[in-house]
């Protein structure tokens, strides 16, 4: 992922392949180069969640400086953590509790500015609270 | 309990979690979102698979509950796979390398799957998830031990209680996972991970009695 | 739509079909019953927003007890309000400022449970609040 | 300005539009998704066939300003088919039923739009929208008409004003729509609405002089 060279990567873990997918896409026309890469769905692409597909997504995503994991709902949430506790000390990639979309949005413009992964992922958070109109 | 019983235990327990797979689901569409039974389902099997294939390490008691741990982690698909597979793989880790596994041993690997789930969902007891049968299994269990019962006996209490449990958490709210978006609406309704977890303890009993298919 | 038939409908306006899509495949998993409808995508499915496709899930989502409309970013806003400006007085259908994502499933939700639309509006926005761990 | 010159506005500014659609789709890369010029000139086009065609109600000035509203509503596709079609839509109600433009009602015209746009996205002066280039328009404009000016002296009066409007974005930090998530990084760059605004101004005069091609 040579664009992404040296800023912060966005893993986007939804239950949804078509959501992930969407979300990424979406927010990669906005990213200024930051990789964002979607985790979406079961291996075979039902709905749910696959640690295959978020350790392949971190792994994408990873340009040096760190992921960012944004997760859908709850048992996103549990899926990532079995695998960030499989990569224990291998990788810098870290859950945030963000909204999806919003803070997928924020954390990309971040990341593709050059912030670091806290500013990142502190942009992810702050999302929670910007209005939309 | 020897390697092969932990074997026949992940067997039983696909055994038992697939005959009982639309149950499961049934419970999940009132309270969540209709999947526990085919989730948990294909979970189990592939976790049976690999162990009867011998595609992994399963050398061991601990290493047959590990390779159950990256299994239903790996190949579940809902709430359930991360949380079955970190109480499998800390039960694992537990047993360590021993051969032979006795009713003491096999407590704290039953304490250890507790506390892993516990740690990883941050669910409390009475939340209305698998750790409302799971918790009273632990402490029956302990309870039979302490009062001198052998595998068999330990483990035969420890999955009525677990069925217990499940009957308990009928009045319960659901306070987290997907259930927990229901609110009022999960009460009067099974927890579909108290129920497997239910089967899980009847499939280790079971085995522990000597009474497998 | 009968499955619906009584039940606050929920529109979901996003600058992705995929993104639409996906959300609404998965909060009609959870939503019992109440219809979820996605408005996604141009009219030839690139990114950003339709006002024909605005229009007609507004209408397909109509089950007698109002429409929430959930937009994804702040132009799907505007694109919404120049539908709602058209369709004054012949719909109650409403916008509401709250995460796609986790606004779509709590309101969907509480939709399901048969809430009005005021109550389906208020769960949406509280989901702004809700922590995933 | 009769029905035929308010054609002509619409198919000179969409004219304009596409000639310039690769340098607004270049300034919306810059701080915003890169789709500015590509939205518009679709948007535009659409409208200029709509009237051409006649497919619609086109035989009064306003009913042109409100088919050209309704086109770029339901074609454009990006914040700006909105913002725009708001615009024009408000400029044709305010023209009413009338077959001949003075330069009095066309400055209430564009006094609606500005309004329309304002209420519709609620930016304010100095938020680098195209609202920093049609404000200063719709100024000079009604400067140029108190000073007794004609339509063609008080269009161009509002289309120089529009690009200077333009020019005047540049120092601005973006607080509506897409760039403002950009936040400090859009400071040196001028906003691609205020960059069409200005086209779209400079197409209403060369109409009003008789320049048109
Ligand atoms: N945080 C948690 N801690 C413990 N158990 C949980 C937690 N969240 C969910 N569960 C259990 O998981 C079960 C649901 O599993 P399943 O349906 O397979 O997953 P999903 O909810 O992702 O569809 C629930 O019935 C509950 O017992
Ligand atoms: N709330 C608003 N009020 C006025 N103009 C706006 C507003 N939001 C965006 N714009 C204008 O729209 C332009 C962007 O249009 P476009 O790129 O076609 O849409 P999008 O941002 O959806 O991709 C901006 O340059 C700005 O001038
Ligand atoms: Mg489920
Ligand atoms: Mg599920
Ligand atoms: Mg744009
Ligand atoms: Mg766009």
């Amino acid at each position: 992922m040579t664009e992404g060279l040296g800023l912060v990567g966005i893993v986007l873990v939804s239950h949804s392949a078509a959501l992930a997918e969407g979300a990424a896409e979406l927010v990669q026309q906005i990213s200024g180069g930051a990789t964002v890469v979607p985790a979406g769905g079961t291996d075979d692409g039902g709905l749910g969640t696959s640690t295959a597909r978020i350790e392949a997504a971190i792994d994408d995503a990873e340009a040096g400086s760190g992921v960012l994991i944004i997760p859908d709902l709850g048992s996103a949430v549990l899926s990532t953590r079995a695998v960030l506790a499989d990569l224990a000390g291998e990788t810098t990639a870290r859950l945030v509790d963000a909204p999806f979309v919003e803070g997928a949005v924020a954390a990309a413009v971040a990341a593709g500015g050059g912030a670091d992964l806290d500013a990142v992922a502190a942009a992810a958070e702050e999302a929670r609270d910007a209005a939309k109109f | 309990m020897d390697t092969s019983a932990f074997q026949a235990w992940v067997h039983e327990a696909s055994l038992l979690i697939t005959e009982h797979a639309t149950r499961l689901t049934e419970l999940d569409s009132a309270i969540g979102d209709g999947d526990h039974g085919i989730n948990l389902r294909r979970g189990f099997q592939a976790a049976d698979d690999m162990i009867e294939k011998s595609e992994s390490d399963t050398e061991t008691p601990g290493a047959v509950l590990r390779t159950v741990g990256r299994a239903l982690i790996s190949k579940t698909g809902g709430a359930s796979g991360p949380i079955y597979g970190t109480g499998f793989r800390q039960a694992g880790k537990a047993l360590g390398d021993v051969t032979e596994v006795d009713a003491v041993l096999l407590g704290s690997a039953l304490e250890a799957a507790f506390n892993g789930i516990q740690q990883l969902g941050a669910a409390q007891l009475g939340d209305k998830t698998l750790l409302d049968a799971l918790g009273p299994a632990v402490v029956a269990y302990q309870a039979a031990v302490g009062e001198g019962g052998d595998l068999a006996a330990a483990t035969r209490a420890a999955a009525d209680a677990a069925e217990r449990g499940l009957a308990e958490t009928i009045p319960m709210l659901a306070r987290k996972g997907r259930a927990s978006y229901l609110g009022e609406r999960t009460i009067g309704h099974e927890d579909p991970g108290a129920a497997s977890t239910a089967l899980i303890m009847r499939a280790l009993a079971m085995v522990a009695a000597g009474e497998t298919s």
